[in-house]
């Protein structure tokens, strides 16, 4: 039945338990006796169940098997290879084995798990197994290829998880590139006045962590820049980079800020300061912002737009302003990539009956942050949209947009908190009413939950209940003026409605808008929320499924500063050792041509997505060049005679693996029918 | 042992079998109702527009339908004071279809005779008997026989008359009943069909 | 008949002096017809040159130049020779630097016999007869007609008096290749007859003539036991027309739509799931 | 010629016979035509629902079954009243959704010799169809006597934009639809912050407390915030509820407003150059006379506008939000 | 009621780990599909799905990355391409196509993958097994 004549093999099986993940659905002990007996004729020689076969007395008991029972093939059936295959692979290259003939079989994530019949779940375990069985004897040894690291870093965003990766890797005496798209770094911490739970000043702690990123020797900062193109793989990437042009001679620039003074055009800042106050034409979003530099924003500056002012080049000092400057395309070779793109603010537009945009006096939480900040648009001072009116009474929504599957299904982690340092905050600088509004308080950070019991004692009045809707429509003569919160109070289990003065709304955190495209571009993956996807949640946390790129902050999901630091350190670390390695080991799974068939139609060629094809003119053949190929195999679907073939997935281990299947559910067919 | 039923009744706690009302609730109304998901934050009840008139706000109901309180959400007028503005379905952050339930609520209700103020199911069955013969409806017939039934909405209502006659004056409607459709007998045992595959 | 046949051979004689030979059919001794490759050496021959029955010159032509790369030739060819050419080069079987195609446009008769769709040339510069329309072979829409049981029972039956003979294989001039799928246990029941239902040969073969089957029914008309395989491939060539608007043959430089990627608006025509 | 499954719904033949009337006049105007379908059944509004489910569905489905049968080409429906359209939506969506469910419903059409494929037939208001596949300038285009100076409050109501299972509407708490509307015959729209508040719902017949609040919410804003000449409806409930019910509301809560309520319909009927009495003016309880005096002389009547927004230099805003079904085409023909 | 015999062909990148994800979320399918796991729904080719049918499989799933999310850039425009015409061959020779199915998982989307396991399954259960349509 075999595809052609059976290599003789001596396979080992092991069946893990998992605990009771396996074992609580899956008869495992029934399962390792019936592969040791029944895939006896395929070569099964031994058939082991065992608790935990991924522990280290798992891992040793196919070690010794292999030595004393001379396997020459090992098949484990456990969780995903995604999560263990590697370490089954180095435990029997330890014991002498190679890697590549080790075969792995998903009976936890793709069986336990997913089957209520145990009786079921037990045949479906037999049947891939014995797919298992029936590759493994074809399956081929594959030496692995080595490529030596590029020391250098790409650093993409320059927030504070950003700056603290490219500090951690540059102090230790590698080259970063840290690209940021806004003509500063700093992102979004940049922008608020104070930090929970110590309420220590933002800009305080971060201004210099930004300084020295500036003018770190080991750091080549390209702010008002973006990654345009990722070619490559780890250890060597080669990656195009788009300087936008500044409109400014940065080596005769000194920062001076005459161009901005003089500057006749006053635009709403919706990046640093929310829409909520103004900047110039030509600005630096902020005074300490790093580089010094300048950008003149050409869609709305009026020499662009009419032809004529030119105000700050003539009044520049150094003659720095050029107006005739290009985009500079650049590019470099990194070793690694480590990802720090940030979030988005929820759009509260998106929610009708909260009334953003349509009620003057509804704010987000970015909006208040500004409105907070001493170098805000309002001086630091809480006013309504009139901008002098102080608020008697503020409301402060938690959960905007977030838990909510109507806009975003996760919790986004900081906005309790955030919201209880805006109640210090009103309480603080207006000494007004401070109602917060939550479904449920979340403060499990270090020293949040005293936090949260001290904004309590400072008299913020409490209520649970999700806000159903902010109108400006009284029903009563005491609301009329007032923004009215309709709630249900669900303590009491009855419908309130709360006139205020100030609505502010924490509106949750979103995957930037273009998470999808950059991760395609970085050839990684993301959510369904469209955050980026880590290699594992829990061991593996800031690296990705293609090595060599590393995701770090709140670009892998909702993150407060210390979570996003502590992730930019980590980061940095896993590079770091990539580094220290000098060379590291890539997939051995490509195609080959076999030269004696291959007829040289070209066909191949054209449908490899990686032009990892040659066509050798003198012999009229095909020909795979190892480095470039990725091992998708593509080739192999489409070559008519079967001339090409990709290792470790040939047609001859996936039609064994398809039979092995196959038999077995037959197999049970005709003992059911008997 | 009923010793011990009414301790736990003192307790508060509810018999162990009604821990299957949420989801005979569920199972009851058409499409996938979602009910079991309710993080009781309370959207729906301060969406309501006669949230104020209910002995208990929707979100309040979930809780009961989670605690199996069979008896005080089928006696409750929470759903008869239902009004369909589908705000707190479309607000719903878990995307529980509360409308829908609150009339599965309203059939399980009605079904087990536990509604305790009839006015609004009468309404409702006097509407569908003239639907279930005619197979149209009948406003101004409706209202008639509504308040023949319930006198006492009549005395709330002392100008429903100069309405009753508006309606044939103004609007020139007729007081006989409507026209039949032609496909009754059809209609009739499609209802007779539907009825006894709700009953299975 | 007549007419085209003399008018062809005035064209072999004005082009035989520039070229190293010209390939054409010759009736041989025995009255049997057979491509030829006529020369200026021999130009008595020219009296022997025959016009049907039709035989398979891509071929003989790849032959002559994989034997004499840098031999200029010209070839006689019909519509669906003249497409199997294109699709040869298109695979890289032989250049046609050196080639020059003579178009031998089909008559009503020969059209008829063949049940050809396209029976005229597109690329020949040099052409003779006049081009008539093509017919669809009514054995499609027959098929089509057909329930899926009628179908299966249909192909059941005819593929049932395959005796395996690979003939169809070996007369497609598109089928060049070293080694072939069909011979390989892991694809085809080899040894196996009659064919189990369903027919992986005929599947497989099926499959692999998508987007390069030109219609000239060469493995019809050797087919010892009549089957009509052919209109598998002229129904599949439509879906494939239809789909990534490809026909083999008919554009010197467009790729097999499989090998390449999507291009705007064809993923809507594949009817696949969004 | 465009042309429609139309399921009238009862009210139209009584209560709200100046909604039939003014809707046929209108359609005529622009080339709709709607083919009623033969021998429709009422669609059991909230009632039915509330006593028996699966019988609930099976009476609306027999209309589904019904215009499946006779469409001719045409895979829409539409209904004027929106109690009617989301019942209909409602069977069809859950139908589609809940397999199970569907073949129960079909079960017991089958009873009756009928049958309903879910997701056949689109079911759609025929305020979508006016806008979305007849359009506002097609509309614009047919006004002759614009209703300039008349200050009209849009009132959409509850069961048009939500659960809006078919995404039609650009929001489900603020849809703009009718607005843009009102807007294209020449009218002076208010932004009516209770465009879809509920009007009440049955709650007229079995909790007058409870719908009178929710009346005179609407009728007051209208009136007193946003000075409406008069209010606009979708649907004959709607119309009912504010129309016949207002003047009991003044009685309960010893008031005195006088918001006439009339069908969108209507208006466009009096933009497009239609007789009034044709268009059933002078059935509403609530007189329109005086309101449409105003427009009925060519001279519009100084508004009371609000005084005109100074804008103080505060803070600036947001700006508003572009829905991605904006940009999109609304109409959706079944099937897709 | 037979239990029909089902193989899925799935990406490595994508639609297995899908598959993992509706493991990891306990979402319940039935067991009838057994995984195959190939770099990439472009590595399939038409000679392997017949080579599945002719051991006897009632039905075929050929599971990928959404198109312009391949791991691999544009394999799974190949699959986009091959399959169709598979089905269609499949329909002219009378065999159901319904019993080829090709559709994209991305590795986020468990509920997806348990859906169309659920779906296909009961599609196949509701045609007679592949062998009995061959005799």
């Amino acid at each position: 039945m075999s595809p052609t004549k059976r290599p003789k093999e001596r396979i080992g099986v092991y069946v893990c338990h998992c605990g009771s993940n396996i074992a609580g659905v899956v008869d495992v002990a029934e399962v390792s006796a019936w592969a040791g007996k029944e895939l006896e004729q395929d070569g099964v020689v031994v058939a082991r169940d065992y608790k935990f076969m991924c522990s280290s007395l798992g891992q040793e008991l196919i070690e010794r098997d292999i030595k004393e029972k001379g396997l020459t093939r090992v098949v484990v059936a456990a969780c995903s290879p995604h999560l263990h295959e590697p370490t089954f692979r180095a435990a029997c290259a330890r014991a002498g084995v190679n890697p590549y003939l080790f075969e792995m079989t998903n009976i936890r994530e793709q069986d336990s798990w997913v089957t209520t019949d145990k009786i079921e779940a037990t045949k479906k375990a037999k049947a891939l197994i014995a797919a298992a069985v029936g590759r493994v004897a074809y399956q081929k040894p594959l030496e692995s290829l080595y490529v030596p690291i590029d020391p250098n870093v790409l650093v993409v965003g320059g927030g504070v998880t950003g700056i603290q990766a490219a500090l951690e890797i540059a102090n230790s005496g590698q080259h970063v590139y840290l690209v940021e798209r806004e003509p500063s770094i700093g992102g979004h911490m940049a922008q608020f006045d104070k930090t929970f739970p110590t309420l220590d000043c933002s800009a305080c702690i971060l201004t210099p962590k930004m300084f020295d990123a500036g003018n770190h020797k080991n750091i080549t900062l390209l702010t008002w820049s973006e990654v345009e193109k990722v070619e490559g793989y780890i250890g060597n990437f080669t990656v195009t980079i788009r300087k936008r042009a500044r409109y400014i001679d940065e080596s005769l620039c000194t920062g001076c800020g005459v161009c901005w003074e003089k500057c006749p055009k006053k635009v709403v800042d919706p990046v640093f300061e929310a829409g909520l106050g103004y900047r110039k034409a030509v600005y630096v979003p902020f005074p300490q912002a790093v580089p010094k530099y300048p950008v003149i924003d050409r869609e709305n500056c009026t020499y662009y737009l009419k032809g004529t002012c030119k105000a700050c080049e003539k009044f520049c000092p150094t003659g720095a302003i050029k107006f005739d400057q290009q985009d500079e395309i650049l590019t470099v070779k990194v070793g690694n990539i480590i990802l720090a793109t940030g979030y988005d603010l929820f759009d509260a537009r998106k929610i009708p009956n909260y009334g953003y945009g349509r009620l003057p006096n509804v704010f987000t939480s970015l909006e208040f942050e500004r409105m907070t900040n001493a170098a805000g648009p309002t001086l630091g001072k809480v006013v309504l949209r009139d901008g002098v009116t102080q608020p008697k009474s503020v409301a402060i929504i938690h959960c905007v947009g977030s838990r909510d599957k109507n806009y975003n299904n996760y919790c986004s982690g900081i906005c309790c908190m955030q919201s209880l340092k805006f109640a210090h905050l009103v309480k603080e600088k207006t000494g007004g009413e401070v109602y917060q509004f939550y479904i449920d308080m979340r403060t499990p950070g270090k020293t949040y939950d005293e936090f949260y019991q001290r904004i309590i004692q400072e008299g913020a009045n409490m209520i649970r209940g999700k806000v159903a809707e902010i109108t400006d429509t009284a029903r009563h003569p005491s609301e009329e003026g007032k923004l009215i919160v309709q709630v249900e109070d669900t303590l009491v289990g009855k419908q309130r409605r709360i006139p205020v003065d100030m609505v502010v709304l924490s509106a949750g955190l979103e995957a930037r808008a273009d998470a999808k495209e950059v991760a395609q571009k970085f050839g990684i993956s993301c959510s369904a929320d469209d955050w980026f996807i880590e290699r594992h949640p829990k061991l593996d946390p800031v690296a990705t499924m293609t090595d060599g790129v590393f995701v770090a902050g709140a670009c892998q999901g909702p993150k407060d500063i210390p979570a996003s630091v502590a992730q930019g350190a980590a980061a940095a670390a896993r590079v770091l050792s990539i580094i220290g390695q000098g060379e590291i080991e890539i997939e051995a799974a490509t195609a080959i041509v076999d030269e004696a068939t291959c007829v040289g139609c070209k066909e191949c060629i054209a449908s490899c997505p990686y032009q990892a094809i040659q066509y050798l003119e003198d012999k009229g053949k095909a020909y795979v060049q190892e480095a470039l190929c990725k091992g998708c195999g593509t080739c192999v679907g489409t070559c008519l005679p079967k001339s090409i073939s990709l290792k470790h997935f040939t047609d001859e281990q996936i039609v064994a693996e398809m039979i092995g299947a196959m038999q077995t559910m037959k197999s049970f067919e005709t003992v059911e029918a008997a | 042992m009923p010793q011990m039923i009414d301790e736990r009744a003192k307790a508060g706690l509810t018999p162990e079998e009604d821990l299957s009302l949420l989801h005979e609730v569920s199972m009851k109304t058409a499409g996938d109702s979602h009910v079991e998901m309710c993080i009781q934050c309370g959207t729906c009840g301060g969406s309501c527009p006669a949230g104020m008139d209910m002995d208990h706000t929707p979100r309040a109901i979930f809780a009961m339908l989670r605690a199996g309180m069979r008896e005080a959400v089928l006696k409750s007028n929470t759903p008869w004071m239902c009004v369909s503005c589908y705000y707190c379905t479309v607000r719903c952050p878990q995307e529980i279809h509360i409308t829908d339930v609150m009339y599965t609520l309203k059939n399980m209700a009605v079904q087990s005779g536990m509604v305790q103020d009839s006015t609004a199911s009468d309404f409702s069955r006097t509407f569908i008997n003239f639907v279930e013969n005619y197979g149209r409806s009948f406003e101004i017939g409706l209202a008639g026989l509504h308040n023949l039934i319930h006198p006492r909405l009549a005395l709330r209502l002392p100008n429903m008359a100069p309405m009753a006659i508006g309606m044939l004056t103004k609007k020139g409607m007729s007081p006989l009943p409507p026209k039949r459709i032609k496909g009754m007998k059809g209609l009739k045992k499609i209802l007779k069909r539907a009825k006894e595959l709700e009953a299975a | 008949m007549s007419d085209r046949l003399s008018s062809l051979r005035e064209t072999i004689e004005k082009i035989l002096p520039d070229v190293d030979g010209v390939i054409a059919l010759r009736t041989g001794p025995g009255g049997i017809v057979a491509p030829y490759l006529f020369s200026k050496e021999h130009p008595g021959e020219l009296a022997e040159l025959a016009l049907w029955p039709k035989e398979p010159v891509p071929d003989t032509l790849k032959i002559i130049l994989r034997a004499h790369p840098d031999a200029k030739l010209a070839i006689v060819c019909r519509g669906c020779e003249e497409r199997g050419i294109v699709e040869m080069f298109k695979h890289a079987q032989f250049s046609l630097e050196n080639v020059t195609l003579i178009g031998l446009q089909c008559d009503q008769q020969e059209v008829e016999s063949c049940q050809c769709f396209k029976p005229f040339t597109v690329h020949a510069k040099l052409t003779v007869g006049q081009p008539v329309e093509g017919v669809r072979d009514p054995l499609m829409a027959k098929v089509m007609a057909m329930s899926q049981p009628e179908k299966l029972a249909f192909w059941k039956e005819e593929f049932s008096h395959c005796i395996k003979c690979y003939g169809c294989r070996n007369i497609c001039p598109q089928c060049f290749c070293n080694i072939c799928a069909l011979e390989d246990e892991k694809w085809v029941e080899t040894g196996r007859l009659p064919m189990p239902n369903p027919s992986m040969y005929h599947m497989v073969r099926a499959m692999h003539m998508t987007a390069k089957c030109v219609g000239c029914h060469e493995c019809e008309e050797t087919c010892p036991a009549d089957i009509p395989m052919a209109v598998q491939f002229r129904l599949i060539a439509r879906d494939v027309k239809e789909m990534f608007n490809y026909e083999p043959g008919a554009v010197m430089d467009q790729k097999p739509p499989q090998l390449l990627v999507l291009e705007e608006g064809e993923y809507e025509n594949t009817g696949l799931p969004h | 010629m465009s042309d429609y499954i139309f399921y009238p719904g009862c009210s139209m033949e009584s209560s709200a016979k100046a909604y039939y009337d003014s809707v046929m006049s209108v359609c005529q105007a622009l080339d709709i035509q709607l083919n009623e379908i033969d021998d429709w059944n009422c669609c059991g509004a909230t009632e039915y629902l509330s006593l028996e489910r699966m019988p609930a569905y099976a009476l609306i489905a027999r209309n589904l079954a019904l215009a499946e049968k006779q469409s001719n080409g045409s895979k829409t429906v539409v209904a004027p009243c929106s109690a009617c359209y989301l019942n209909l939506a409602k069977a069809d969506h859950y139908m589609h959704e809940d397999k199970a469910f569907g073949k129960n419903i079909n079960e017991a059409l089958a009873a009756g010799g009928l049958h309903y494929t879910p997701g056949k037939l689109a079911v759609r208001h025929l305020l979508d169809v006016v806008l979305n596949d007849i359009g506002l300038e097609a509309v614009k285009a047919k006004v002759v006597k614009p209703l300039t100076g008349l200050r009209v409050a849009p009132y959409i109501g509850c069961m048009l934009p939500r659960p809006d299972y078919g995404n039609r509407y650009s929001d489900t708490e603020n849809p703009t639809e009718l607005d843009d509307l009102l807007r294209a015959l020449g009218a002076d729209v208010i932004d009516f912050p209770l465009r879809t508040a509920c009007c009440g719902g049955h709650m007229t017949q079995i909790g007058p407390g409870t719908a009178f609040e929710l009346i005179r919410r609407l009728v007051s804003t209208a009136a007193d915030q946003y000075k409406a000449d008069v209010m606009v409806a979708v649907c004959p409930m709607c119309q009912m509820n504010l129309d016949a019910f207002q003047g009991q509301m003044n009685g309960y809560f010893k008031t005195d407003y006088h918001m006439p309520i009339l069908f969108f319909t209507q208006l466009m009927g009096i933009a497009f150059g239609a007789d009034a009495k044709e268009l059933g003016f002078g059935s509403e309880f609530v007189s329109a006379r005086e309101a449409m005096s105003r427009i009925g002389v060519q001279t519009p009547e100084p508004a009371a506008d609000a005084p005109a927004k100074k804008k103080p230099a505060g803070l600036p805003m947001p700006p508003p939000l572009v829905h991605a079904s904006q940009t999109t085409t609304h109409s959706k023909e079944a099937g897709q | 009621m037979y239990e029909p015999k089902i193989i899925g062909f799935l990406c490595n990148w994508c639609s297995y780990r899908g598959a993992d994800t509706a493991g990891m979320a306990r979402m319940k399918y039935p067991p009838n599909v057994k995984i195959i796991r190939v770099p990439c729904s472009g590595r399939i080719s038409p000679e392997l799905v017949l080579r599945t049918f002719r051991e006897g499989a009632d039905g075929v799933m050929v599971l990928g990355c959404h198109i312009g999310d391949c791991h691999y850039s544009t394999g799974n425009h190949r699959t986009a391409k091959r399959m169709p015409v598979l089905k269609k061959l499949l329909e002219y020779s009378g065999i159901e196509s319904e019993r080829l199915y090709i559709n994209w998982v991305s590795a986020a989307e468990g509920e997806k993958f348990a859906t169309v396991i659920k779906d296909f399954t009961e599609q196949i259960s509701a045609l007679p097994p592949f062998v009995e349509t061959m005799k």
